[in-house]
């Protein structure tokens, strides 16, 4: 493999532009009509490719990528299973792709019914009352349920100014809260790597709007005394706000509506195959209890015998947390695969998710540092401490893994584990398969007692070795600051770069 | 069961590795009282089946053929070219994760860092970010940079900026404190104004004139723009707006009932590190060979976690990278023309409605792109006449703003050919 | 212009370096009569015309639902896994030629190899070839093999096979001088009988009765099979039929009004070296790793010129490539399960029709598979009838048989569900 | 890379069956009505593969292919040009792909109406009256083509026994006319690498059917004296037979119709970028002067006032030559190219084709030898000869161009060349991939000269090295006797090995 140049690099500057359709119509041209001021002095500088090149181009930048399609993909907190192929047939049906969002709502009864069995269907997962579908993603989720959580206290006349959020909780938790306006508390977790029950205690006050918790958390501990924390929580009249991003860890074993969360976000890309694009678009669907749903997001479907409407007047929503209705195209998706699984088979996914977990995490235990206690439930957090001595950290460990065409665990996540390894099999993978990673770890551990520094010189066979982030880092400020040459953050092409008119 | 790949054996097999006994021994610390005894939903059917009932959903949706479309509002059909689906539809591309192994994540990086750089040359800024979810929710992250940045929690939105985006904005702006006023008066307390080019209904707007306002105010000037037009329009960067935002959906995503699209954020360079989200930059290896990487991280979440620019993770990847494909396709001259034939037809048909009788143009006297509001007669009988013809004719404004009562925007684009022009004309006179 | 590369620039510097001035001395080897002005065909559309006009060809085609498709004669609705396109349309496949360079080429070599052992396996014959272009090339090239292997020049056609199969088999005899009798008596002058099973009809043949006087004959049997079948029905090689042959199109592909599908064929050991077409084989590397290459390629015409088995070059391998995902998809108890279904389908539709006043099995002391012959007052206008109510009736075989007039050939798979096969009565009724 | 097992190596007895639709009536099964030896005693040895599983499997064979999509293929004679993706989305239009091929005519007008204009396209390209579509590949084009030949002869009663095919002409040509019933003769190529008068002179006789010809012939040259060749052929009753897959490089410059030929066959796997699929399928029609169109095989497809039928009563007809009509989906792709094209565009491209070769023909002229005269049309023919004495041959270059992400020429085609290396770089590739191919050919016989054993050791780069095909052979031929295991030329499993029940 080799790199490829970028398409402005591949550009030339006469290039035929694509065959197009004339205007066909006598209209005037924009320099006929417009102002000179409202017109684009210089065309932007695009590249000029021909079809053939460019489409050879993408395939090569598709070929320098790892992805679930050829590679094990152990990505901790990612939830990484197969993404059926279905799916992609459903959710390209002109029937869904081509809709207009505003078409009348008796031309999409179809796409309306869709949405709603959808949120049937997550209601009965997660166990709650009512579920909206608009969030874009997980974070997007979370900052909608606490914006609900915030209009709600407000609607009782309270004023609840701070959020608790474990210390090992993922960013886009604190994140969210902030950006709702809240104040961040931190929880300090336990020895045995859940939350600790006494820190919780003393955090938890008349200010406190709610909890955040992840569960399993982001350990794959299993938080015992959930129903415990629950009732502590509500008893100062805070809620509790579930983190939904491994919930492939018990679908049809446990509910968190059942653990007494008030809100739950899902990650649609995550637990329910939506694929993950290499980073999105996915979905974070939120559900809530009663207490919350005069306050979700408009505009939410209603369904009367059999009709379907959206209901856009709910006097104490939240408002509207993004355009139009969702990731409609991946809510096809999620759909999709829920109706292909069903109930049985979301209940043996989530088995089958804990079963490899603990399995490959039996077969990795003498290798890394177990820093806490089994059972996991679908994914596990080793340590690469254990090789400290020998200077190899888990990054090196990571590179080690590309070289034998596995992506990497999630590393130096969760922040209360050093040297963290976060691996999440899931379902999807076969024992065939993990067998050969842990094998493969085996290896890596072995290499780095006689041979570190071979470790330290991996990636050697990917395009490119292992990127100096640090120099990169450097560079990008002294760009910012005008004294580093593009390009950067972007392609820069010579001044005059800019194309001719088409020959 | 579909999707699962262990057999009975080698679940036996790693049970015994595990030297577990059972499931149950796997789960001990879940609480009794929560097990379930199963999911309340029906067992799962065959990939035919599924695939049928699915289809049968899709089948109870009217499809408006594109050439026959006249509706935007935000959203709107253009011609997609073949390569975009069949780039964004290679697994090795769609199946990959937010690229943190930059190493073996090369096409992700790089694509998304070709879409940065078309991004900012389209609106003619220093940086783009590697995309957000939409247009509204770039457009409310835009107003949070100002925010910080300027210190003040006020924003401004001029004119008619789309009423969805408004709205966004005001549940972003209300978790932070930040007061949302209607107008084009900045002053003091002003962090930002806002406005969009060409608007809502398609007008052109005094983007100079709104921008030089809100520097001589001390605020920043946020122009919602459309990207298309761009190749056409002054760039926010030509008249100095400080942050462009808006919806990537022209450039090769279906409309899809209004999702998943992808709204895009550039910015001059002094605000760079105020950018949410991902940011792709360059990066290089002991041999010194160029690759690409995660940059500026220190701005989000996952690092700063309550201190972060935004908390946005995952973002629309996919998208962008189909919007980067579609402007490679189209190149800045393609891309001129199909903004070029698009204008040209809107005008044509403006032309043609204005004639008809009883109808005009609700703002004569103002400029439109390719989008533009007419006055007519029983709007809303005269839409569902059209939609029973097979059109899916303008839409009605009025829903939004009370004032344009009667009024119905019509947009055109290299897809609405001249004979279905004619077809239009002819449904709406018989 | 789509799809080409150069630039003008591009050219002049191509012509610089070459040393010519122009396109005309780069020709100067045609004689100038010769030289036309231009091709007598309209210039180039845009993709986005391009598009509408083949889609409108299609648009002037009638689709009948997989559900209501009753019509077999060869050409089967059956469900088709998602899996199949999935991997048919990745370029790696597609848009790579015939595997000469091994080595830059192990993907299609192996699932080649794949295919061969499962269409060896369904058969239970030795080896098979890596595909041919139909069932009907297939038919005749096996007719082919028995004419070199047993240097008679005669092959016997018993009873009703695909008549297109008996067609091809008849053009390809007259090359090459052999003779093409209908009967199940062979004799001296007997290179091989030919039968299929289940038949044309649908109807099950004595597979075993027919194979054994061939070989008491001296001459070889040869088996046109349904694939689909031989999950229930005994292969060839279990009644030692000595090469099978047979239509792919059941394992994945779509009717695409008749092509392209995939001709497989199977054979005995001792036959191999008469195989026509390509043969993927393993071969191994200096390190000792295994991979795939083409074989035995000293039957082909590439080597032996005139004296190859056969003149087959390019064959089906992306169609032989969707049978081995759809067999990897099915496995050997979903293959059975389909065909299973079928088959109690069939025959209660069989039942159901027979009890149709007037209606009458046309063999009724005969045993079929998934479709069956019945005789039915007024076919003609009867297919007609259902045609205009979304269904694909009978196949009316009297077009072929004049001895079988009245009769119509209904075929069920997994994709006529129940609902479907009482439509299909209730249009009949009405 | 690595290698990938095989399918049945990766399978598990107890892996579960998709989940499959039920009969949902009450019938038969197989066994309560079917006599005993009429069922299958012992279940195919198919592998059982969960989707996941078998996804990845092929996903991972997929990387080990070289393909248009992301390699330059310059495999002389084979026009392996860019496909485009449009031609993909026109044939899997439902309109297309779900018709029944036995449905009745006025159901499928469009399909009927493509067909026509298909042909008249490629009437109007080649310069001949009719064309069947029907032929499935170019060899099956020439097989019926000449049987067309032989009928015509037949209808004249003379008797013609001998088809004459020069030494350079391609394997499938001598092949087509042994099946078709000819005695083969072979026609010498002179010095100049074209055909020799003399000796087409000497060979032509009475008994001639035809001369097959090919022009540009596959050394890339034009025929120059084709004009006397055709009049020297017509004059002793015989009929000019071209073999079309050289077609690219002239479309609107001339046409074999006018240079005399007869009949002709196209390659629309070639020419008219419908893909390759890794060896086919393909479509080969036929084209024929008024003299032949009686004899073309049934049906053909006829326009009577806009209304399309197939006429299956053509008494002269050869008969059918495959099943329905042909490789219909290609001829689907093959349309909707010529469309976006148009006569301007596949002008430009021919013209190209052959700017493209010459070029390349240039920059290597100096690093191998050039056994003919240039110029040359859209390929050229190369040979490693010089390279002799370094003992490197055309096959190592080929193997060092792999390493280098170029698939190889063709070698060792024509015959008539020693050590011939094949290249046809065709209309869809730019000059810099040109540039750099030029390179890497400077490079490895540069090397040749300083490492010879260096290339006989590529290629290093791919998932096998350079397999040992004499061994292979070896292999097979004891196989044959039953004196060797498999895998060979079919994987098999341990004889117990077939399936049980599921589970
Ligand atoms: C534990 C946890 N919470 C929240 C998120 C955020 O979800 P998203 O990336 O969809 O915004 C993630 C995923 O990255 C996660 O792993
Ligand atoms: C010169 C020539 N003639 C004939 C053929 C045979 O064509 P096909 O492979 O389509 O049967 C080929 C292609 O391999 C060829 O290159």
């Amino acid at each position: 493999m080799t790199t490829e140049p970028l398409s402005f690099e591949l550009s030339r500057p006469a290039v035929d532009p694509p065959r197009l359709p004339d205007a066909e119509v006598a209209g005037p041209a924009p320099s006929d009509v417009l102002p000179r001021e409202a017109l684009r002095s210089r065309a932007p500088g695009l590249p000029r490719l021909s079809e053939p090149e460019s489409m050879r181009h993408f395939s090569r930048l598709a070929s320098m990528n790892y992805s679930i399609s050829e590679n094990f993909y152990p990505l901790g907190s990612c939830t990484m299973k197969y993404n059926p192929v279905l799916n992609e047939q459903a959710a390209a049906l002109p029937g869904f792709a081509s809709l207009h969002p505003y078409q009348d709502e008796d031309t999409v009864q179809g796409a309306l019914e869709l949405m709603w069995r959808l949120e049937q269907a997550l209601c009965a997962i997660v166990g709650v009352d009512r579920v909206t579908l608009q969030p874009a993603a997980g974070a997007h989720g979370e900052w909608t349920a606490l914006r609900m959580i915030a209009a709600f206290h407000h609607s009782r006349e309270e004023k609840r100014t701070e959020v608790l959020v474990p210390d090992s909780a993922h960013g886009t938790n604190p994140a969210s809260a902030a950006l709702s306006g809240f104040r961040v508390v931190e929880v300090r977790s336990g020895p045995d790597g859940r939350i600790s029950l006494a820190d919780l205690e003393s955090k938890l006050s008349p200010q406190t709007a709610a909890l955040m918790l992840t569960n399993p958390n982001t350990l794959g501990l299993f938080e015992r005394e959930i129903l415990d924390i629950a009732e502590m929580v509500h008893a100062t009249g805070a809620l509790l706000y579930y983190d939904g991003a491994n919930l492939n860890a018990f679908m049809g074993i446990c509910r968190p509506g059942d653990m007494g969360f008030d809100a739950v976000h899902m990650n649609l890309h995550k637990t329910f195959t939506t694929p993950h694009g290499g980073g999105g678009p996915g979905a974070g669907p939120v559900g809530v209890k009663a207490d919350l749903v005069p306050f979700l997001p408009t505009p939410t479907v209603e369904r009367t015998n059999g009709h379907l409407t959206l209901d856009h007047r709910r006097p104490k929503s939240i408002g509207r947390v993004r355009s139009f209705y969702g990731n409609f195209g991946m809510l096809v998706r999620a759909y999709t695969y829920i109706l292909a699984m069903g109930g049985d088979g979301l209940g043996q996914a989530s088995q089958d998710a804990v079963l490899s977990a603990n399995y490959l995490r039996k077969l990795v235990e003498t290798d890394l540092e177990m820093p806490h206690q089994g059972p996991c439930m679908h994914e596990f957090v080793a340590s690469a401490h254990n090789l400290h001595d020998t200077g190899v950290r888990a990054l090196d460990i990571a590179k080690a893994l590309l070289d034998r065409h596995f992506y990497a665990p999630t590393v130096y996540f969760p922040l209360v584990v050093s040297e963290a390894i976060m691996v999440e099999p899931t379902e999807t993978e076969s024992k065939a398969t993990l067998d050969s990673f842990a094998r493969a770890i085996k290896e890596i551990v072995g290499q780095a007692r006689t041979d570190p520094q071979g470790l330290h010189d991996e990636p050697k066979n990917l395009p490119v070795g292992r990127l100096d982030e640090v120099a990169a880092a450097r560079k990008i400020n002294a760009w910012l600051q005008g004294q580093a040459e593009d390009p950067v953050l972007r392609w820069k092409g010579p001044l005059d770069g800019g194309p001719k008119e088409p020959g | 069961m579909p999707y699962l790949v262990h057999s009975p054996e080698d679940r036996t097999a790693m049970f015994e590795i595990i030297g577990a006994r059972s499931m149950d021994e796997l789960l001990v610390d879940i609480p009794r009282s929560l097990r379930l005894e199963a999911l309340q939903l029906p067992d799962g059917l065959s990939e035919m089946e599924t695939m049928r009932q699915v289809t049968a959903l899709a089948g109870r949706n009217r499809v408006f053929p594109d050439r026959l479309t006249f509706r935007g509002g935000g959203v709107y059909r253009r011609f997609i070219p073949a390569a975009v689906a069949a780039v964004t539809s290679k697994p090795e591309f769609y199946t990959a994760y937010t690229p943190y192994q930059a190493e073996a994540s090369q096409g992700t990086l790089q694509a998304i860092f070709e879409y940065q750089t078309l991004i900012a040359e389209l609106t003619a800024l220093d940086v783009s970010n590697a995309s957000l979810y939409d247009g509204a929710t770039a457009v409310a992250e835009a107003a949070m940079m100002a925010y910080v940045h300027t210190g003040r929690n006020e924003v401004l939105v001029a004119g008619y900026v789309h009423p969805e985006y408004v709205q966004v904005l005001r549940a972003f702006g209300e978790g932070r404190g930040i007061k949302v006023r209607r107008g084009d008066q900045p002053n003091k307390k002003t962090a930002a104004v806002i406005f969009q080019q060409p608007d809502f209904l398609g007008l052109l707007v005094d983007a100079r004139g709104l921008t030089q306002a809100a520097h001589d105010a001390g605020a920043l000037a946020i122009a919602c723009v459309d990207p298309i037009s761009l190749s056409i329009l002054a760039p926010p960067g030509e008249y100095s707006a400080d942050i462009a935002a808006g919806e990537g959906q022209q450039l090769g995503l279906s409309p899809s009932f209004g999702g998943p699209h992808v709204g895009f954020i550039a910015c001059k360079r002094e605000l760079v590190r105020k950018l949410p989200g991902r940011l792709v930059g360059t990066a290089y290896d002991a041999q010194g060979r160029r690759g690409f990487t995660l940059a500026l991280a220190a701005r989000e979440q996952h690092i700063r976690r309550e201190k972060a620019t935004s908390n946005i993770c995952t973002n629309h990847s996919l998208c962008a990278l189909a919007a980067a494909v579609y402007l490679t396709y189209m190149g800045p001259y393609g891309l001129r023309h199909v903004a070029e034939v698009s204008f040209k037809r809107a005008h044509a048909l403006a032309e043609r409605l204005a004639a008809l009788p009883g109808w005009e143009l609700a703002f004569p006297e103002r400029q439109f792109f390719n989008e533009f509001p007419v006055r007519a007669p029983k709007a809303p009988a005269l839409v569902r006449k059209l939609a029973r013809k097979g059109i899916l004719g303008g839409l009605e404004v009025s829903r939004w703003f009370r004032e344009l009562k009667g009024v119905l925007t019509f947009t055109c684009t290299e897809v609405n050919d001249a004979h279905a022009l004619d077809e239009l004309m002819e449904a709406l006179k018989a």
